[in-house]
């Protein structure tokens, strides 16, 4: 075995040679979006490909926000037998780019003219040295807040624009004998959380530095420190059965009015929309308190693996088809989020899709768009599972702030 | 059978047959079972991240596995859970199999209940056992609603105590499976002794504990081997029941080793995690397989 | 050369020989029985001889071809187990045609040969009935039926016997026994039950230890043993050994052994060989039967002796009683006719053939007379 | 003493035999809850499930969720339902069954019956590989599917279940031929039956038991696997359990539970059957061969 495993680059070229020719005419792909409405969105570009003749091979793996697919993709490539085109998240693109797996798309990208329609912080996860890799889908932001508006004014309180109004916000619910923040106990959704606390505590510079740059001062630094002791907060307010709970329940405890807050992604509003609630009327959505300018992002985006070489036609077809504007408007308004390019016309949006897609685009502008930690676009997976630890461990009350803050640098250090 | 030089041609063919017939599940066994072991040990020294790849790091990922508190959690919580899974299936299926070898009426029906829950898996009852030992909707709330307000069992939620609903779902899984194995080796018990010592005076007790027990040795080491390679092999259990939470709480060696290599993008590290594994079920079942196969001789 | 010759066979297991240089050859029409303690090394002779265990050095020949290597079912033989070895899951017609079936032999013969056979052994009336339905006695005749039908050059019957019942076990030996006589085939037959190898063979190899210890006709090796060891495993009840001393009175040598008071009996021999063991420390062997009362002492014998003993314990049987006392400060039995008049505790006038008496030397085991 | 006439030597008093019931009954109790929490579940319509009360009986009976989950639920891109997946699973399980079977009893037929040097070392490595965590033989393994062109196939998938239920099949073929009687091979040799004759014959008319025990468990444990599933099958060889996963686990959306419960009696139904229809031979497989010594 060894003999095919020399180097690293000879190992994926060897695989990419025997990549399979069967699907000469059409285009496999690999994801996790088997819910109904994500299914209905995928089923726009389906059918958008079955127009010029494309067929579609369809390859959902569902699980664990991506990672069982991850495993699956994993053995495939191995195998190699790697799908046409694989559903992923910022660094596993970057990582997947530098084992060489990667199609090269400029062809298609100087014909479409992505370079110019596609924010830069995009364009570091779907280009890697130079060469797009990838086809962005959208733009989720993480940094949400979202809060039952009858709830709120029931108790008299106003959007929270910072912290200590957040907390004042959140004791008068509890003194009303409101759950305050509606939460699932699950390692991504606590890191959700912390993201936008750590964002509103350490400020951009600092976000930047402990996050994207793993700043060991900063990521051991006092502000950090102050950062799990919100989450601390945070956790004293999330009722008993938290543990383990899909998001999707926490959201519905906000729109069953059993809970005021819930800080989560932009696919909540998903949730509020099924339930027939109508934005700005039955529920709120803002961003998390102190982080107004910033914007915590994550984006969908499709790579599409090298096929021999060549991109073929309908490779080139299918990064073409998800890039186009009338996909990109038909599936985030399924999905929640926005679109990945913004030269896109937004009024068929929802009032929160319009909102998002202008922070987007004034953060974007002004250096406030940030990858988000919890959702891989910070660091590598590795330092991401590391953080998940941390934070996790800290929320569940196996540490206290200081020996989280300890065990932060050590756990990034080792994962680095 | 060395075969002798002037031997028949049948007699030839009867010779290297057998190892024939053999070789492919051998070969098959060295390749994708001691070839994979070997290539696992390999990589755990290697930088290997998202991919194989073969850039020699010596003790280093070893060390950094040592370092990790949580692969410290997940090798105690596989200390509690196998001693506690092997020992209470262990329990509960001797009694089950005494009990249903009293002439039951109606063994027929309750021998495939207790049997049944091995045929699935926990990608389809997991959501009902997390719903069962949710507090929220589950026993706890059955309970409330019954009346028994001051009824409490949130284990799940609990970092100490949620390695024990663990146990609780495998025991509901192989416990029956376990009783059959003790059903037959029961059956299997000759009555004429049971008889003889009844003769003797002794209770049903101390009939037991003493004549039939120490007869079901084979079902017990049977028992044994197949719980303890459930208990190493436990997985989906983990990932349907708390997903390793809350917190990493439940984290088991075998969920360890999956998400560093295939989330984390650690390969070196589970590589790593996965040697120490192999180390100890060879520590543990080597000694026993070398005790069992000798014995036959 | 004989029919079937097993010539210097050795077998090892490893660095253990257990089988050391056998030297057989059986003839023609010969029932040779190889009897002796389990563990003696005959099953695994017999085996040697079907071919289900390789012969490690030596020879085997069936009609002067070496067999060495040859598959079982390339030899010409067939074979009984113990156990009988039916096919459970074949009928019993099944069972005694799998030979043949294998052996390429078309269907319409079989069934003749299968007919012949059954009518044979008196088992038609079983030929469609599983082994699980027999008896004993039944499976012990289909398992006969199975070898006979294949017509082999040489029978081997692994004690063949030994799982039937008391009763049944003397009929079927009888039933073995014309089947020899009508069929003349050569048969090796293992067995470890005395009777059987003395009733039915006409040679018996006594083995032990993985030695064939004697190999003749069973009267010759139950009037002269070998050996210690062939005496008191051939006989029921064994024969008696007792320590004695050879002393010459009046030209004639006696065996002095002490009766049970210390006193000494003089038993004089029928030869005169043992002269010059005068004064030696011998063992004696005494056949049970030859120690009676004095009418029923064998009056064609030409040397009856006389001895006083006192009776221990006395064991009516029917047909025979058994008399124990102590001689040579041994418990010795003699076998008496069901109406001698004993009773424990008499002092009783003994009559010992000792026309039969045999000697051994007690260092060697080896007998030394007659 | 009139133990003679009774069929067990074990006497129980009255009180004994009530308590011993209400035990059996409350553990039959234990095993059977999270089948009736699925069960109830699926028939019911999602608002009384959302509703609460996970333990009552439905107030409104529908058989809708079933028909959903197996002809027209959405696993992927296509509301396909399980249906697909569940040949999937079948064109997998069923030869992956029946060859890990005959290997495993023509192994333990070996292993028995024509002893060689070094053949428990054999079995040995044998049942050691039993215990090796298939995580870690992900990678490994579908690199050597690639090279052998079968990976993303059901037979790649086949093969994979195969070789890791080979150590389990030889060990219940090998300690039940360890109890067959050695003498009917000999008789048969003598009869001048060959290897595989004999196997055929002789020993595979009497392997019903075992072949029983071997049967169910290889079809419970390769219908049960979601990990070679999801990672060796390409889209057109999933098996039940991806599919399944893929209804029950998706991320966003309204999960609608009682189609989800009943997509997983769906895809338990094969290995309950099993159970159900063959759980009297198993107890008998089981004593006729794998726990003896």
């Amino acid at each position: 075995m060894r003999k095919f495993l020399k180097t690293k680059s000879l190992f994926v070229a060897g695989l990419l040679c025997t990549t399979s020719l069967a699907h000469a005419e059409d285009v496999e792909v690999l994801h996790w979006w088997t819910s109904g409405g994500e299914a209905a969105a995928l089923n726009v570009l389906k059918d958008d490909l079955s127009g010029q003749g494309i067929g579609w091979t369809d390859m959902p793996v569902a699980g664990g926000g991506g990672e069982q697919a991850m495993t699956v993709l994993r053995a495939r490539v191995t195998a190699g037998n790697a799908p046409t085109a694989v559903q992923a998240l910022g660094f596993d693109i970057l990582d997947w780019a530098d084992q060489g797996a990667l199609a090269d798309l400029n062809e298609v990208a100087a014909q479409e003219g992505w370079d110019d329609v596609v924010p830069d912080a995009l364009k570091a996860f779907a280009k890697h040295d130079g060469k797009w890799v990838s086809a962005p889908v959208n733009v989720h932001s993480t940094n949400w807040v979202w809060a039952n508006k009858a709830v709120l004014d029931a108790n008299g309180i106003a959007q929270p624009t910072n912290w200590d109004e957040f907390v004042a916000a959140v004791e008068a619910l509890k003194a009303a004998g409101v759950t305050p923040i509606a939460h699932g106990g699950q390692a991504w959704q606590d890191a959700t959380v912390f993201d936008a606390v750590a964002m509103s505590t350490l400020g951009p510079d600092g976000y930047k530095a402990a996050f994207i740059d793993l700043d060991e001062e900063t990521l051991g630094g006092d502000a950090m420190k102050e950062a799990f002791d919100r989450m601390a907060f945070i956790r004293d307010n999330v009722d008993e059965n938290f543990s383990g709970r899909d998001w999707n329940l926490a959201t519905a405890m906000v729109i069953n009015g059993e809970a005021g807050f819930q800080m989560m992604g932009d696919w909540a509003k998903g949730e509020f929309l099924n339930a027939g609630k109508v934005p700005g009327e039955d529920f709120l959505c803002f961003r998390f308190p102190g982080t107004q300018d910033q914007v915590t992002f994550n984006a969908d985006q499709f790579m599409m693996f090298d096929q021999g070489g060549t991109v073929s036609a309908e490779q080139a077809a299918l990064a073409s088809a998800i890039l186009s504007p009338s996909f990109q408007i038909a599936f985030n308004k399924v999905k929640g989020s926005v679109p990945a390019r913004t030269d896109v016309d937004g009024s068929d949006l929802d009032a929160c899709g319009q909102q998002g897609m202008k922070d987007l685009a004034a953060a974007a502008s002004s250096g406030n768009l940030f990858g988000s930690m919890a959702h891989g676009h910070a660091a590598p997976a590795s330092v991401k599972n590391a953080v998940y630890d941390v934070v996790t461990a800290h929320f569940n009350g196996e540490y206290g702030s200081e020996d989280a803050v300890t065990e932060l640098v050590d756990a990034v250090s080792i994962a680095k | 059978m060395a075969a002798s030089a002037d031997a028949d041609f049948k007699t030839r063919l009867q010779n290297w047959i057998p190892k024939l017939v053999l070789s492919p599940s051998l070969a098959m066994m060295l390749v994708f079972v001691y070839g994979f072991i070997l290539f696992s040990v390999y990589l755990s020294f290697t930088d290997s991240r998202i991919l194989p790849s073969f850039g020699w790091v010596g003790w280093e990922n070893y060390d950094k596995l040592w370092r990790l508190s949580h692969w410290e959690t997940s090798l105690i919580n596989m200390g509690i859970f196998a001693s506690l899974y092997i020992v209470i299936c262990t329990c509960i299926g001797l009694g089950l199999a005494i009990f249903l070898d009293q002439k039951i009426r109606g063994e027929g029906l309750l021998r495939p209940i207790y049997l049944y829950p091995m045929a699935l898996s926990f990608i389809v009852t997991g959501t009902a056992w997390k719903w069962f030992l949710d507090p929220g909707i589950g026993l706890e709330n059955v309970m409330h609603t019954w009346g028994w307000t001051s009824f409490e069992f949130d284990w799940i939620k609990n970092r100490d105590y949620a390695i024990y609903t663990v146990v609780l779902a495998a025991v509901w899984q192989t416990s029956g499976f376990v009783m059959a194995m003790f059903l037959a080796g029961l059956r299997g018990i000759d009555n004429e002794i049971l008889r003889a010592a009844q003769m003797d005076g002794a209770s049903n007790w101390n009939l037991y504990r003493r004549i039939i027990i120490p007869q079901l040795r084979p079902a017990f080491l049977s028992a044994f081997v197949i719980l303890s390679h459930l208990a190493i092999k436990t997985f989906d259990l983990v990932i349907a029941l708390t997903g390793g939470g809350p917190g990493r709480a439940t984290e088991l060696p075998a969920t360890f080793m999956y998400s560093y290599t295939f989330t984390r993008n650690q390969m070196g590290i589970g590589a790593a995690s996965a040697t120490i594994m192999l180390m100890t079920i060879a520590a543990i079942m080597i000694p026993y397989l070398y005790a069992e196969l000798r014995e036959k001789r | 050369m004989g029919f079937l010759d097993i010539d210097n066979a050795t077998k090892s297991y490893g660095a253990v020989e257990v089988l050391h240089k056998v030297d057989i050859s059986v003839q023609e029409g010969e029932f040779l029985v190889l009897v002796g303690p389990s563990g003696c090394g005959k099953s695994t002779l017999l085996n040697m001889i079907a071919g289900l265990e390789e012969i490690t050095s030596g020879e085997i020949r069936i009609k002067d071809q070496v067999m060495n290597g040859v598959h079982p079912s390339n030899r010409n033989i067939a074979m009984v187990f113990q156990s009988y070895a039916l096919y459970p899951n074949m009928t019993v017609g099944q069972n005694i045609t799998f030979g043949l079936e294998m052996h390429g032999v078309p269907k319409p013969e079989r069934e003749k040969a299968m007919q012949e056979v059954a009518k044979l052994l008196q088992i038609e009336q079983l030929l469609d009935r599983k082994p699980g339905q027999l008896s004993g006695g039944q499976r012990q005749r289909v398992a006969m039926g199975r070898a006979l039908v294949r017509n082999p050059d040489v029978f081997l019957f692994d004690e063949p016997l030994s799982n039937l019942d008391a009763k049944l076990r003397v009929d079927m030996r009888t039933e073995i026994k014309k089947l020899h006589q009508n069929l003349g085939t050569t048969i090796v037959y293992v067995t470890h039950d005395q009777i059987e190898a003395m009733t039915l063979s006409s040679r018996i190899a006594v083995m032990n230890g993985g030695y064939v210890q004697q190999l003749g006709a069973p009267q010759e090796i139950y009037d002269t043993p070998a050996n210690i060891f062939v005496a008191t495993f051939m006989g029921s009840p064994a024969m008696n050994v007792v320590p004695a001393k050879v002393t010459v009175l009046n030209g004639r040598p006696h065996a002095e052994v002490a009766v049970h008071d210390g006193s000494m009996a003089q038993l004089p021999f029928s030869q005169d060989n043992l002269a010059a063991w005068d004064g030696r420390e011998i063992l004696l062997g005494i056949r049970p039967e030859t120690i009676t009362d004095l009418d029923g002492a064998d009056r064609k014998s030409s040397n009856i002796a006389q001895m006083a003993n006192r009776i221990v314990v006395t064991e009516p049987a029917g047909s025979d009683t058994f008399v124990s006392m102590q001689l040579g400060g041994r418990d010795v039995i003699a076998r008496m006719r069901s109406d001698a008049e004993v009773a424990p505790g008499q002092d009783f006038n003994f009559a010992v053939n000792m026309e039969k008496a045999v000697a051994f030397d007690p260092e060697s085991e080896m007998r030394i007379l007659p | 003493m009139s133990q003679a006439t009774q069929d067990t030597a074990i006497r129980t008093g009255r009180v004994t035999r009530t308590l011993i019931y209400l035990v059996l009954l409350l553990f039959g109790l234990f095993y059977l809850l999270p089948l009736y929490v699925m069960l109830v579940n699926s028939v019911k319509p999602l608002e009384e499930i959302t509703g609460g009360g996970m333990m009552n009986l439905p107030q409104v009976f529908t058989i809708e969720p079933w028909l959903k989950a197996w002809s027209s639920a959405q696993i992927g891109v296509d509301p396909t339902g399980l249906k697909p997946y569940f040949w999937n699973s079948i064109k997998m399980v069923v030869p992956a069954v029946i060859v890990s079977t005959i290997l495993g009893a023509l192994n333990g037929y070996v292993l028995t019956k024509w002893r060689f040097k070094y053949d428990t070392i054999l079995f040995g490595l044998m049942l050691f590989a039993c215990f090796i965590p298939f995580q870690i033989v992900l990678i490994p393994m579908a690199r050597m599917l690639g090279i052998i062109g079968l990976a993303g196939t059901t037979w790649g998938l086949a093969l994979v279940h195969v070789v890791y239920g080979i150590g389990f099949t030889t060990l219940y073929f090998r300690n039940y031929y360890a109890v067959f009687p050695t003498e009917l091979i000999r008789a048969a040799q003598i009869d001048g039956a060959g290897f595989f004759q004999i196997f055929w014959r002789i020993l595979l008319p009497s392997s019903g038991p075992i072949a029983v025990v071997s049967i169910i468990w290889q079809f419970t444990n390769i219908w049960n696997d979601f990990l070679f599933g999801a990672s060796f099958a390409d889209a057109n060889s999933q098996p039940m359990t991806v599919a399944l996963n893929n209804l029950v686990q998706s991320s966003t959306g309204v999960k609608e539970y009682n189609v989800h419960f009943a997509g997983a009696i769906l895809a338990a139904m094969p290995t309950l059957l099993v159970y159900i229809v063959a759980g009297r031979y198993f107890v008998r497989g089981l004593m006729a061969g794998s726990v003896k010594g």
